[in-house]
């Protein structure tokens, strides 16, 4: 399958034709695969695992690129490429250009330092320190001064909120405590990569909030570039910039989370996204529609009863020349007006119109729009009308239904 | 060490040797002998010690020593191959610490007269000279295989072995018989050939070489059935006080047996233990 | 086949290894520098024994015992030592009992200094593990008596050639469990070294070498143990102490004696080997 | 906190008064507990760790129990206390009406092989053991015939979709696998009771509602009682039968999801809950509103005319005596009923009304209410007419306001 | 306090020991029946090798080897037994060969036998950990010739006091081992078999000894080589075999000669760990 690869100057990661297989008869396999057998196929044939079938992806500086699939897919073999963790069968793994299976040892270990930090999906603590010094074992590698790296390591368990624990041992910490350990080693380490591999699996939904909220900080505050994996698609798709579906080792999707959802590209994703919340992806602007407007500053009561006759509708939004929001027209009102004679619509105007902002969530309009009838304007940043939500519109696009995208 | 420099005969002993008598078994007779001598002979007084190790950690540093021409102290006793090997001297020895000369003895255990009255025969007759033995030993140290060895000696002294076996018939059904030996090429060699002489007699011989403690404490325990390694008066006399209750003591199957210092020839100042103390 | 090879003659092993024996003193340098710096560890240690009265050595024994077990059951080893060494000390074998320590100890730090890095590096690379495991079965079972003969021509006599013979019978246990250590240290925490850019030396010292403690720890128990089981054998060329007074009682079949001399023995590895348990659990 | 224990013969088990102190200095701790002391105050005290603090619960046989909470609260320490992997330091726990605690080794033994299969939040797989061998651990403790257990692991494989990978070794299994090694395990145990301690913790979406469903089955066609850890509130309450929140050791709440929906006990409830999507849980019961009715069987048009000015609405719904639901009646029709004098509804009454039944969850109904500008009929198994479903209603529900509760 | 200790006379241990022995000798019945038993086993180990063809035990061995080594690298292995058999073949050592042999199975097999359940009992219980720590120490460190000679008059000479002096020196690596692997094996696996209704009994043989295996078999490694550095020992006091031809190769001063009979017991000694090094290693 052929992706598109985005190559301009903020490209941090660039993957080309990685492919992993584990086992023995790599070779068979690799030649398998280029057959086009499957990864069941190829299980039976050679006893090989194919991990990972030339995956071609970029991640920009700066994102959160999100990777989903069935378990064993190969999302956590892809990710422990990206730092070599795990040796590439082939395919190259370019980070700031660099193809970092070319690198001598030198160079690795000075990248997976200062540019790249990792969560594990086990965690992977050192059962004899305490969680302090696996706070801030990445730091300590990396030769920082004790007092200096264990600052930054009680830092790091203040954002992941285990305070206190300092002194513990691991075995005496609950999973989605160990977990969190976890996180704040790779967040103290303060790297320019953050590769996470289920990293809030075992955290409770509060935590989970906080410690997402954490990463979209980060993301904006320090231009951190994060590679995620998650099963949570909420998740990923509250926090992702870029989301990735794998299936059998091979790259199915990858975009936006509104394409994701509104534009699946098989069956596959169709039903992998089922059960998402949509009300937490989903903003006004992608579910709002077309406003009849008048333009207060040219149009008059004519021309606006017309339209209302036009488009069968009794109200009618009133714009200006810059399409800034002014108001709303009532049918009776504009009747009243023609049979008053009157040429201008700025007596009639009603201005206590419900309005919200492109971007604001559905989940955070369900409230407003449950118990309001007239439908809320939708303006941006400089009062101009985009469009009006109406009941029907966000119950259709929280069923599924296709929404506005890239609006 | 190595780095030692050669014997100098104008200088006195002491100094050169770092005042050290290199010995063997911390608890053989030999050991307890010098021990004895360094307090009669006034060489405690100055700073003389017994090095304790073991017969081969011994012979090698005298092997070393002499390859060097280094000058050594050691304990010695014969018949034994360091003095075939090498130009070794005893020192004499004016207060008689040492005992004239030592006897070999043959040990039985209680009751073997009884159970097995030939074999008890053939070893109460046992008996050779110094000379006889150490063409065994020579054989043995030149290679060959000790049980052939005593084959051949049994074989060429065909007169002797008769008197062994003078009056003693042969038995039948393979009863078996034990001989338990010190590993020391003497008594290497005389087991050898009693057990050949048992052998011919119809005994199925069993020889097992091991530490004098366990040679004795078989015999004493009817483990083992009998030995010819018993060095007496001094090497042996702690063990033979422990045991002699629980054997018997068949008599001298070898005289002329001798224990001392010894230093190589080269020394040729040094003659007796008073010589030490210049 | 087989009966062609039976007609080839004896190989004259055992005279290629006398030549090959004799062609080493030529290193008697390097032998004797290697006998001095043996020396002066031993020598050091003998010095530092010496010096300590009796009774502070006891309270210090105890004093580090206590330190070393201070959050968990203590009384009865303090109990045991100070009568275990009160005994050694009405038994007389006070001296014997700091040169066989000095043996001991001496060998067991060889053995310790030399054995976990190799251990470590077999560990690390399958070449290096397929020479050295051979290597240590042989240092393991060549019998002690055959070296001993000729390390008197290199090491003289006494208690060089002794911690030599000890170092080399000793060395294994602790080259073994070093590499089965390191080998069982779980695969997701060498990555989480390696991920987070450690060199191969940060991963062994902060991950591999703590969570192998338990193993090496008891690698290097066994390697005390059996240093101290080489002493009497040592006393055949001549290192003194414990074994020698063994030894003696053997030599005089004084069954009785020579159990008394193994009992200061086995007190010493009592406290030896508590000692360096104790070490292993504080994490 | 005081909770009710009901306490009748479908009682499973009973959990009463039980606690758990982690490290040395217990009783000052449980002195300090009784003097109303936090945990957090207690650990710094006395080092020792509150686990879980009195906690008084009763799961009935055939349902399933979850218990959330934020990560350290306490909810594995209790899971595990019900099968006494941990000892209690209070309290007891009935299983059946027998007191675990006072169990010799025996009756224990034989209640963790009959009655309690557990899934491991750390999984927990034997590594020197294949797939197979693992999923057939517990038959084997059970003594059961090799054939004979290999065959019922191959079915709980199956079950959780790794037929295929039997004869791998956990190590080359990715992290969800193996938690559905750990799963099939359980399963494949056949016990009256299933401890899961986040079970589906390490699982993508598709495998995860696969998963949810198989416990429901489970529940329904076996009548397992199932005891769920689990940090996913969609999960929770589309599968729990009752929810347990925990909080540093504490019960804050136990309820039905609607409760807890509705309900929340305090404002750490309420924060809990705060992203759940409640389409998942709510069903068109919960969200119907009253509807305005008139009985085809005894009233006439006039009646139906004066209700609808008197609700200002300009249709109305028609049922008969059983109050099964007949039509719809709209005001142009009735107006000209009354017109032409007629007497009865019958000819009047439009049948062709979109219908949905009291259990359906909203998730199904979105689409269906965005599209169709008539109110759905709520409608039970006999057809009666139960309330009416309004979009103003359903996007209040979403946006968690309140609903009905036990309809 | 010291000074009034001083003044405590000598203990008569010497003498309770001695008559300790004594007392002991009264058991003669049992030691009779454990001599005759440790002897059948030797009988039988050597019958078998008595029996067997040269030729037939070196393809034995070998076929051993490539069917435990199958999915590993074996060739070189296998060249090294064919050579190493051959050349103790070649250098007249079959027989004691067969013979050490022999000593070290019946010794491993016995400290295998007794060493294991130790080590599990003493993981279990704090109590007999207590105890069979030092024990341990002492049978390592309570030198061999000690209790061979007083061993003489319960199990006489030749084998079977060879065999125990083996099996007591040799077992505490794998009671040791065992111990520490039971011990190490992770607290959620012993959880998952107490979950599911395990006995202790199949806690301990469907987890915990699956999971300690690789400890447990470098125990036994270790036990096997301690009890191949045993053959000298125990050929003072008549156990045959290529101990005994190091025995009197060093009593002759013929080092290489020693050296010689030594190869051979490491030779041995490679096979024999490299078997049970492959035993451990297929999952
Ligand atoms: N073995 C132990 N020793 C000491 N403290 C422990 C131990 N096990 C758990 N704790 C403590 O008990 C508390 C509850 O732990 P528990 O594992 O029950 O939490 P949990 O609710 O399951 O959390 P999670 O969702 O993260 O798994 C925590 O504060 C933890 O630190
Ligand atoms: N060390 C290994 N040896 C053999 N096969 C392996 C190994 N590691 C992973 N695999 C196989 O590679 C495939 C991909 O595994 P990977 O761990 O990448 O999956 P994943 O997408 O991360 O799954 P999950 O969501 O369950 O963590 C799986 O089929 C797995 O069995
Ligand atoms: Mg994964
Ligand atoms: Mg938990």
């Amino acid at each position: 399958m052929q992706h598109k690869i985005e190559s301009d100057a903020e490209t941090k990661i660039e993957v080309r034709g990685l492919t992993k297989i584990f086992g023995k008869r790599i070779n068979r396999a690799k030649e398998m695969l280029k057959n086009g057998k499957t990864k069941p196929e190829i299980l039976k044939a050679t006893g090989a695992t194919v991990g990972v079938d030339r995956a071609d992806f970029t991640i920009k500086t700066g994102e959160i690129f999100v990777i989903m699939g069935l378990s064993g897919s190969g999302k956590s073999t892809t990710l422990r490429m990206l730092n070599r963790l795990i040796e590439p069968t082939a395919g190259q793994v370019l980070i700031d250009g660099d193809d970092i299976a070319k690198m001598d040892k030198q160079s690795i270990r000075d990248i997976r330092r200062k540019k790249l930090s990792m969560v594990f999906q086990g965690f992977a603590l050192l059962p004899n320190r305490t969680v302090l010094q696996n706070a801030a074992f990445g730091l300590e590698i990396q030769g920082m001064e004790k007092n200096l790296r264990e600052s930054k390591a009680d830092k790091a368990l203040d954002l992941v909120g285990l305070n206190g624990f300092a002194d513990q041992y691991p075995d005496q910490l609950s999973g989605g405590m160990q977990q969190r350990v976890g996180l704040a080693r790779a967040l103290a380490n303060d790297a320019e990569i953050l590769l996470m591999d289920e990293a809030f699996s075992a955290l409770d939904p509060l935590n989970r909030r906080d410690m997402q909220d954490e990463l979209l900080d980060l993301q904006e505050d320090m231009h951190k570039t994060i590679v995620f994996i998650s099963h949570d698609l909420n998740e990923a798709l509250r926090i992702g910039d870029h989301i990735m579906i794998m299936k059998d080792g091979e790259i199915v999707q990858i975009g936006t989370p509104e394409e994701i959802l509104s534009q699946p590209a098989d069956d596959y994703v169709e039903k992998f996204i089922e059960g998402v919340d949509r009300s937490q992806v989903y903003t006004a602007a992608n579910v709002m529609i077309r406003a009849n407007t008048v333009n207060i500053d040219k149009d008059g009561p004519r021309l606006a009863a017309r339209r209302m006759r036009d488009n069968e509708i009794s109200s009618l939004y009133v714009v200006n020349t810059q399409r800034k929001l002014v108001g709303i027209l009532d049918a009776d009102d504009v009747r009243a007006a023609i049979d008053a004679g009157k040429k201008d619509l700025k007596d009639i105007v009603k201005t206590d119109v419900p309005t919200t902002k492109m971007d604001t969530p559905l989940a955070d309009l369900l409230d407003a729009v449950s118990t309001t009838s007239v439908p809320y304007a939708v303006i941006d940043d400089r009062d101009r009308l985009h469009g009006i939500i109406i009941r029907g519109a966000v119950l259709g696009a929280l069923a599924g239904q296709e929404v506005n995208v890239n609006v | 060490s190595s780095t030692q420099p050669k014997y100098n005969a104008n200088k006195p002993l002491g100094p050169q040797i770092n005042y050290t008598i290199t010995g063997i078994d911390a608890g053989a007779g030999i050991m307890t002998s010098t021990d004895k001598a360094l307090k009669v002979y006034g060489l405690a007084d100055k700073n003389w010690q017994l090095q304790p190790s073991s017969t081969a950690a011994m012979t090698s540093t005298l092997k070393k020593a002499i390859a060097d021409k280094r000058p050594i102290v050691v304990t010695g006793w014969t018949p034994h191959w360091m003095f075939t090997k090498f130009p070794l001297k005893f020192l004499k020895d004016p207060k008689n610490v040492y005992g004239k000369t030592e006897q070999i003895h043959t040990i039985v255990r209680k009751g073997l007269k009884q159970d097995d009255p030939q074999a008890y025969q053939v070893l109460d007759h046992f008996h050779w000279t110094p000379k006889e033995i150490s063409s065994v030993m020579l054989a043995v140290n030149n290679g060959q295989d000790p049980a052939n060895a005593a084959k051949d000696f049994v074989k060429k002294h065909a007169k002797q072995v008769a008197e062994w076996t003078k009056g003693v018939s042969h038995v039948s059904g393979h009863p078996k018989l034990t001989l338990t030996y010190i590993a020391w090429d003497s008594e290497i060699a005389s087991t050898n050939v009693v057990a050949t002489v048992l052998r011919q007699v119809g005994y199925k011989v069993t020889i097992r070489a091991m530490e004098p403690q366990p040679v004795w404490a078989s015999v004493a325990t009817k483990a083992a059935d009998a030995q010819v390694s018993a060095w007496l008066p001094k090497t042996a006399a702690k063990l033979y006080a422990d045991y002699k209750n629980q054997v018997v003591d068949l008599g001298v199957n070898m005289d002329g047996a001798r224990v001392g210092l010894a230093v190589p020839k080269y020394m040729k100042n040094i003659n007796s233990i008073e010589d030490l103390k210049k | 086949m087989f009966n062609l090879f039976m007609n080839i003659p004896t190989l004259p092993l055992a005279h290629w290894i006398d030549s090959f024996v004799a062609w080493l003193t030529q290193f008697s340098g390097f032998f004797g520098v290697l006998t001095n710096f043996i020396g002066s560890i031993v020598n050091a240690f003998q010095a530092v024994f010496d010096l300590i009265p009796i009774w502070l050595f006891i309270v210090l024994i105890m004093a580090l015992t206590w330190y070393l077990k201070r959050d968990q059951k203590y009384r009865g080893l303090l109990i045991f030592e100070l009568l275990g060494l009160l005994l050694i000390w009405n038994l007389g074998f006070w001296r014997d009992m700091t040169q066989t320590l000095t043996l001991v100890l001496t060998a067991s730090l060889l053995a310790i200094v030399i054995g976990i890095p190799l251990g470590i590096w077999a560990a690390e690379s399958k070449t290096v593990s397929a020479i050295v495991k051979p290597l240590m079965d042989f240092m393991q079972t060549m019998p002690a008596f055959v070296y001993l003969i000729p390390a008197v021509a290199f090491f003289g006599i006494g208690m060089v050639p002794g911690v030599v013979a000890s170092v080399i019978f000793a060395m294994p246990p602790t080259v073994r469990m070093t590499q089965l250590g390191i080998d069982q240290v779980p695969a997701d925490l060498n990555e989480a070294a390696i991920a987070f850019g450690a060199t191969s030396w940060q991963q062994l010292i902060k991950v591999q070498l703590p969570f192998a403690r338990g193993t090496i720890m008891a690698g290097i128990n066994q390697s005390m143990m059996l240093a101290l089981s080489m002493v009497v054998i040592a006393s055949m060329i001549g290192a003194m102490g414990l074994g020698t007074k063994v030894y003696f009682a053997v030599g005089r079949n004084d069954a009785g004696g020579g159990f008394v001399a193994g009992l200061a023995i086995v007190i010493l590895a009592i406290i030896l080997d508590r000692i360096t348990q104790s070490l292993n659990r504080t994490r």
